[in-house]
């Protein structure tokens, strides 16, 4: 079957936003840079919103959540925006205590 | 176009050779009028320090300067520092370029001659225009030198803090017209100057200038192009950089200045709408056949381009007027004055919009009714229908929409 | 042979935007990672495009891309010292990072796949998209504009996002204030009785 | 913009501004400027803006669109009908009818009208010059509740008589401001209070409460433009109130003077007097016609309900709008038979309304009802403006500051009452009227001779507003609306004038005793001369059948009207009349002794003499203009155009009330025939007798004065021994202090002595056994409480320690092993939740 010759469907970004989100879990699993956790998150965070834009696209299911997903997108930017600030702040702050970025030294906390 | 070439090729092709003239059209846009400006530039600079500029090359004003000096840039030796990021030094350049040439996709030239018409293209330009920073940024690190990495930095900080009050003065011209889509924004402008949103009320007559402000530093132009401060940093981020892709990097900026003088120019001065309706007057317009209309279409074009070029002028006269700030300044400059004002005028307009909805002595031509998308028109019945409160409550945005129209 | 340019460019944004996401895990510079990341979000947004969210698509490309990535890219070169733009992850780490995710991938596209309301329909996708600029605003409002046609019961509860949208917007005037404390410059503080010695 | 809608935004603006300058002193005040001087401009200010959009309201909304009553043409039509002075009722009736008739176009135009404004409400009323013009507009601005049938809403009426007394109140409001500013100075700096000593003998010494003052004020103003716009009764009962705080508030601002406190609270309880029996009123009409507005008032359907003055005086009766029971109090009354299941149409309840025969007949009930309520409002009105037997309150009201005074006395809060009954009018039958009649003749008399006597000067005056307000209440009682609204127009004028010169005087020789002053014209002219013209006007100065001063036309339309009433019915009659113009000279004599004893003459009090000095401009300057208003507000102003013939009693006449066209009879009392105001023949011979006799006993008191203050001819002191025992009497005003106080004041001390008794012996005892009771309960829980809970409780937190312990090796510290904890258990719940899903998919 020719990939490019049917319309594509919700399905079709929904799998993209699976992988993305897997990638961003990945990612925030194995980086050991703190800011590299932090573009995890972000990845995951995109993965979720491409599941909302495709939910409420009337593109493509015009019986969809409507605008809905499109708005919780918006918030979803936006968030991520201010948590990408608090986050920021939180890594240079331990930047400047622990003078390294690596997580695996932030383990005061250890039960 | 596509169309007319699928005649005699197979569609996807079609499509595709459509789409090249298109991005062929755009790039020449940028790549000449970086040519044309970086040779004003010269002039301009000249003239203002009391210098004649060049005058040699291709005969009288040094016209072909500038494509001497291109030529002269793709025969130069392109130098990959030791301590650089190969993959990033190479990407850089292009990474600002493409975002400045992004921009063009959204911007119309006169009336729907633009590549992509979008209902949001104000927001795209700006976005797409602020995605510049990163090849600066990325430059800035990749040259593996202090002084570009300072320069990314003040880059980095100084766009990101502008694109706030950026953003709340093209709010502003969006919140009189009713819609983002650039094209009837700029139809809304159409007839006399009076209707241009410059002249729409006070308010917008400051934002004009606030803004011209912020795309000055959001294109990082003196007197705020920190990132490049020949004086502190030897050169900024294209410290390192040299031949090609250097030149690159000043096509993006030159595309950039066009880009944001366009954008004010549809804004505020009414797009490819000159001073006087001499189009209408003369009948140049589609109902008059295709012909008329395209006729009128380039006049409206010359319009633009001359608006554009006075805007980008007028950057090169500042440019070349005013002393560099501070990095501090700059922020200061941002922070405390731009956004306070840009704020304070946004929410003006919109007292003012609410007031007076005609603004000063705007007339415009095409009644909003029929600009604003479509929700307007679905609302009507429905909501004229059912009693239901939140239907009700819409009904009450809808009419306030309508009879705000109904006021202009 | 005709192309839908709709599923073509999807696959072609679709293609970059996972590739690049993947890029970003690969990759273990962490300035490279972040200038795939800036890529992949870029694409994404394209994604959004094509799926008719003009205004989220330009969001994103301004908020998040423009905005959020270039502050995440400025953190990486405050920390970029050496040691750390490339720190190595034990290889028991990535292969179980591997399989939980793999699982997880799993599951997400086993559930993706089963739903056959989400699968594409043959009939092609109307050519343009409905506009939705000032529909997203009035919701934003707290009016739903765009379900009016719909009957007042399933329209209950459907107020808009008014008080979201108020919230938010405390939300990041807080975010702001408390990133700028967090990152404040730390003063050395002197216990009384040395100033002497602290100023030597 | 038609004045239907322009006339509630621009009063409505001008009813909120002191609200809003009330709100922003309350908050800012003592920032505003130093020592809150500011306030005083922003409260001011308000109440100017208030004044100008009222004025534009009158003159540029009201008059150009329904013109102004044009007296001199009604007098013509008069003059030709002559002849057949009788029919004149039924001929202007038939003309109501046809102007009536052919109100349709007044419908039709309220059609093409955007739906949102189908709730004005268009009454035209049937005696105009003009044919159709509107007489009220009716409407409401915001809906508070909807209980079943009846509304809660801030709603307006709207008419002739509301505008001008925006203009009215507003205006002398703005000057009282202005005056107040330059009065209250010494309130701007800590001051202290000679008056007031402290237990430890000083005096007291307290910071200037300039801002506060205003902000009082402002309210009053606002509660009083309030009152005066309330387009039902619940906003009326609502805003009555407010006033009543607000004068409590004013009148008791120097509070810690006792006299000062004391004041306050006489005139709070007094007024709660009058408006419990107000409260009955209201709610009889409430509970039996079922609905608070005025006028008539649209539901959300469009439909129009009657209001309470269209069931009171309908319309559509063969003889347009008398006053007739309304439906509501008929089925109130015959709620019983409604009850036995009788169904009350409208042939029903016509019956019903009909059997005045017997005593106890519905109709007879229901009459009865309707006096009830009319008795009720009336009474509201007594406490207000201070008739009598409630009129002990205002002499000592004198204790607020001397531009409270002026407000309280002219515009606001006696005006209330005389205002409410004349908007209320439809309500009052024949029988309450002449209750009205005679309380007021009562309070006229009373407080004229007491004012006759005193020495205070305030005292004087104010004694002299409550016989002016009797006067309005005896207009209104013998069926003179004009005349009684017209007073109550012309009187703010000329008293506001009087008080505020009384003021400057005051705080020139800071003493209130006129037996300390004269002689003072030489040192503040500008005050003195002030002062005569509003003596001159109170006293109805003016040449016969000529020009005269303001006071002169309202008062000789008061006399005409007693006089015709006499004639009507010489039964009742003719006390009214004698009292009224015999009042007419106490006043001219009582006014001009005070302005003899203080202005002309030998200097009393060397001391103060010397000391005394005009006032500051800014407070002589309101003076003037007052005294300018005062004398010309009665004419009729020479204007072309619509302002043709611009007349107070023009403007008043275009909202005279349903009714009071005809001649109207009592219908327990038979023989109690009230006559037409606008009867052709108070104009002709009634008219110029009453004028006559007016001008005759105003110059007899004058003179009277004259003979004895201004030109020394008799010996006061002389008199004064002569008519000891009268003199006693009027001195210690009638012993009515002494009379309430041993009738209601001493009675309930001893009962509330014997109930604190009470309360100490027996309550008291049984609280104390309580008490030790729950404390021996409460030891047995002590023992409880340690034993069994707390064991319970340390239990359970040895536990969850002892399992926290366990727990803390799950936390490593390691933030990716979180992360893979998180999609871990993602995963699982999936997985779960799979197994569940396929086992219901399976059965």
């Amino acid at each position: 079957m020719n990939v490019l010759a049917q319309p594509v469907g919700v399905s079709h970004f929904l799998i993209v936003g699976a992988i993305m989100f897997v990638t961003g879990a990945v990612c925030m699993a194995t980086k050991r840079n703190a800011l590299g956790v932090l573009m995890g998150i972000e990845l995951v965070l995109n993965g979720a919103n491409v599941n909302f834009v495709a939910f409420g696209s009337e593109l493509l299911n015009p019986d969809g959540i409507g605008l809905d997903g499109q708005l919780i997108a918006l918030f979803v930017i936006v968030l991520a925006a201010a948590e990408a600030a608090v986050a920021l702040a939180i890594a240079l702050n331990f930047y400047n205590n622990h003078s390294t970025i690596d997580v695996d030294r932030a383990d005061e906390l250890k039960g | 176009m596509a169309i007319y070439f699928e005649n005699w090729l197979p569609s996807w092709l079609a499509y595709l050779v459509a789409a090249l003239v298109h991005c062929a059209l755009l790039i020449n846009v940028i790549a000449v009028g970086a040519l044309v400006y970086i040779w004003l530039e010269r002039k301009v600079s000249g003239r203002i320090q009391d210098r004649l500029g060049p005058t040699r090359v291709g005969g009288r004003f040094g016209w072909l300067q500038s494509l001497a000096d291109g030529i002269k840039l793709i025969t130069k030796e392109d130098l990959l520092p030791g301590g650089a990021d190969a993959m990033l030094f190479r990407v850089a350049p292009y990474v600002s370029f493409c975002a400045s040439f992004c921009g063009y996709l959204a911007l119309p030239f006169a009336y729907n001659w633009v590549a992509m018409r979008m209902n949001v293209a104000v927001f795209f330009i700006i976005a797409v225009i602020g995605l510049e920073v990163f090849g600066v940024i990325l430059a800035g690190y990749a040259s593996g030198s202090k002084w570009s990495l300072f320069g990314g930095m003040r880059e980095a900080a100084q766009v990101v803090s502008y694109e706030v009050p950026l953003g709340l003065c093209v709010v502003v011209p969006v919140l009189i017209a009713g819609t983002m889509d650039l094209v009837s924004i700029g139809e809304q402008q159409a007839g006399l100057f009076t209707n241009w949103f410059v002249f729409h009320d006070p308010f917008t007559f400051i934002t004009f200038w606030v803004y011209f402000t912020c795309a000055t530093a959001s294109v990082n132009r003196a007197p705020f192009d920190l990132a490049e401060a020949e004086s502190e940093l030897v050169a900024g981020f294209h410290t390192e950089y040299s031949g090609l892709r250097w030149s690159f990097f000043f096509m993006a900026e030159y595309g950039s200045m066009f880009a944001v003088s366009g954008l004010a120019a549809i804004l505020f001065f009414g797009g490819w709408n000159g001073p006087l309706p001499i189009a209408s007057w003369l009948s140049l317009t589609a109902e008059h056949g295709p012909v008329w209309g395209y006729l009128g279409n380039l006049l409206g074009l010359t319009n633009f381009i001359l608006k554009c070029s006075f805007g980008v002028t007028f950057m090169m006269w500042v440019r070349w007027t005013l002393p560099r700030l501070r990095i501090d300044q700059v922020m200061t400059t941002c922070l405390k004055y731009c956004t306070p004002i840009a704020a304070a005028m946004f929410l003006g307009a919109t007292i003012w919009t609410a007031a007076f909805p005609g603004g000063l002595i705007l007339r415009p031509t095409v009644p909003l009714g029929e600009i604003r998308e479509g929700w307007l028109e679905k609302a009507e019945p429905t909501s004229s229908a059912s009693v239901s409160s939140a239907s009700v409550e819409t009904k009450n945005f809808v009419a306030r929409a309508a009879d705000s129209n109904a006021g202009r | 042979m005709d192309i839908n340019w709709h599923s073509f460019f999807f696959m072609a944004f679709a293609i970059f935007a996972c590739g690049f996401a993947l890029a970003v895990v690969i990759s273990s510079n962490i300035v490279h990672m972040a200038f795939y990341l800036v890529l992949s979000l870029g694409a994404t947004a394209g994604l959004f495009f094509l799926a008719g969210a003009d205004f989220v698509g330009s969001m994103q490309l301004l908020i998040y891309v423009g905005g959020t990535l270039v502050l995440l890219i400025f953190g990486v070169m405050l920390t970029a010292q050496s040691p750390f733009i490339s720190m190595k992850t034990k290889g028991g780490e990535w292969i179980l990072a591997a399989i939980v995710g793999g699982s997880l991938l799993a599951i997400l596209l086993q559930a993706t796949l089963n739903i056959k309301e989400w699968q594409a329909g043959e009939k092609p996708l109307p050519d343009r998209a409905p506009v939705t600029a000032s529909r997203l605003g009035m919701g934003l409002l707290g009016a739903r504009v765009d379900e009016l046609d719909k009957p007042a019961a399933a329209r209950a509860g459907m107020s808009g996002y008014l008080l979201p949208f108020e919230i938010v917007s405390v939300h990041l005037l807080v975010v702001l204030i408390g990133a700028a404390y967090l990152a404040r410059p730390k003063k050395r503080i002197v216990p009384r009785g040395f100033e002497q010695e602290s100023q030597s | 913009m038609s004045a239907a809608e322009q006339l509630p935004v621009l009063l409505g603006t001008a009813w909120l501004l002191p609200l809003a300058s009330f709100v922003l002193i309350v908050f800012f005040g003592p920032r505003m400027g130093k020592h809150g001087i500011y306030a005083g401009y922003v409260a001011t200010a308000a109440i100017l803006l208030g004044c100008v959009l009222s004025l534009y309201g009158l003159f540029g909304v009201w008059i150009s669109e329904n013109g102004v009553y044009d007296l001199a043409a009604e007098h013509q039509e008069h003059a030709e009908e002559h002849d057949e002075p009788d029919e004149g009722d039924e001929a202007r009736a038939t003309r109501g009818q046809v102007i009536r008739a052919q109100q349709p176009d007044a419908a039709e135009a309220e059609d093409d009208l955007p739906p949102d404004s189908k709730r004005f409400h268009f009454d035209t009323s049937e005696h105009e010059g003009k044919s159709g013009t509107v007489k009220a507009f009716t409407g409401d601005w915001y809906t508070l509740g909807k209980f079943g049938s009846l509304q809660v809403t801030i709603g307006y009426y709207i008419d002739s008589l509301t505008v001008l007394m925006f203009c009215m109140v507003t205006f002398i409001a703005t000057c009282i401001h202005f005056y107040a500013i330059g009065y209250m100075h010494d309130e701007l700096h800590d001051i202290t209070d000679h008056e007031v000593t402290l237990s430890d003998g000083h005096h007291l010494h307290r910071h200037g409460r300039f801002p506060r003052f205003f902000q009082y004020l402002s309210l009053f103003c606002f509660s009083m433009l309030g009152l005066v716009i309330a387009g039902n009764i619940a906003m009326v009962f609502v805003f009555w109130e407010l006033v009543g705080i607000c004068s409590y508030f004013l009148i008791g601002f120097y509070i810690e003077r006792k006299s000062a406190s004391n004041a306050a609270n006489k005139a709070f309880i007094v007024n709660r007097i009058g408006d419990f029996g107000m409260i009955i009123g209201l709610m009889a009409l409430f509970g039996s016609l079922g609905t608070f507005s005025f006028g008539n008032w649209f539901d959300d359907q469009g439909a129009e309900h009657p209001g309470i003055f269209s069931q009171v005086r309908p319309g559509e009766q063969e003889y347009p709008y008398r006053l007739r029971t309304p439906d509501g109090m008929v089925k109130a009354a015959a709620a019983g038979e409604i009850a036995k299941g009788v169904e009350p149409t409208k042939e029903q309840v016509d019956i019903w309304r009909r059997d005045f025969s017997k005593p106890n007949g519905y109709g007879r009930q229901a009459y009865w009802l309707l006096i009830v309520a009319g008795l009720g409002i009336f009474c509201g009105c007594v406490g207000k403006s201070a008739q009598f037997p409630l009129h002990v309150w205002l002499p000592d009201a004198m204790e607020g500051p001397t531009p409270v005074s002026a407000l309280v006395h002219s515009a606001t809060m006696v005006a209330a009452g005389v205002y409410l009954v004349g908007r209320f009018y439809p309500v009052f039958t024949p029988e309450v009227l002449l209750v009205i009649a005679i309380v007021g003749c009562i309070t006229l008399f009373l407080a004229a001779t007491i004012a006759i006597t005193a020495v205070d000067i305030k005292r004087v005056l104010a004694y002299s507003t409550v016989s002016q307000l009797g006067y309005m209440m005896l207009a209104l009682g013998v069926g003179g609306w004009v005349a009684g609204m017209f007073h109550l127009v012309t009187h703010a004028f000329f008293k506001s004038l009087l008080f505020m010169c009384s003021g400057s005087v005051i705080h020139a020789t800071h003493t209130n005793d006129m037996t300390k002053m004269g002689g003072l014209l030489k040192k503040m002219p500008w005050t003195g001369y002030t002062m005569l013209a509003g003596c001159l006007a109170i006293i109805g100065a003016g040449v016969p059948f000529s020009i005269g001063l303001s006071g002169h036309y309202s008062k000789d339309a008061i006399l005409a009207q007693a006089l015709w009433f006499q004639i009507k019915n010489p039964l009742y009659g003719w006390p009214f009349f004698l009292v009224a113009s015999g009042g007419a000279a106490l006043t001219a004599f009582y006014m001009f002794r005070l302005w003899f004893m203080t202005f002309v003459g030998q200097p009393r009090d060397h001391h103060v003499y010397e000391h005394a000095h005009e006032s500051p401009r800014i407070m002589y300057l309101p003076l003037v203009v007052l005294a300018g208003f005062a004398i010309f507000v009665g004419g009729s102003l020479p204007f072309g155009g619509d302002y043709q013939g611009l007349a107070v009693q023009g403007l008043l006449e275009q909202a005279r009330p349903d009714g009071t066209v005809a001649e109207s009879n009592g219908r327990l009392i038979p023989t109690l025939h009230y006559p037409s105001e606008k009867d052709p023949k108070v104009h002709r011979d009634v008219h110029k007798q009453a004028e006559l006799v007016a001008f005759g006993t105003a110059l007899a008191g004058l003179l009277l004065a004259a003979a004895i203050y201004g030109l020394q001819l008799i010996n006061p002191n002389e008199v004064r021994n002569y008519f000891r025992p009268i003199y006693q009497f009027l001195v210690r005003k009638w012993y009515f202090d002494e009379l309430y106080q041993a009738l209601f004041v001493e009675p309930t001390l001893f009962v509330s002595r014997r109930v604190a008794e009470f309360d100490k012996k027996v309550i008291d005892r049984f609280i104390d056994a309580l008490a030790r009771w729950a404390r021996i309960v409460a030891l047995l829980d002590d023992v409880i409480d340690r034993y069994i809970v707390d064991g319970f409780v340390n239990w359970f937190a040895q536990w969850t320690y002892s399992a926290g312990l366990q727990m803390r090796r799950l936390q490593t510290g390691n933030l990716r092993q979180y992360i893979v904890f998180i999609v871990v258990g993602t995963v699982g719940l999936f997985v779960l939740m799979s197994f569940y899903a396929f086992a219901n998919a399976t059965h």
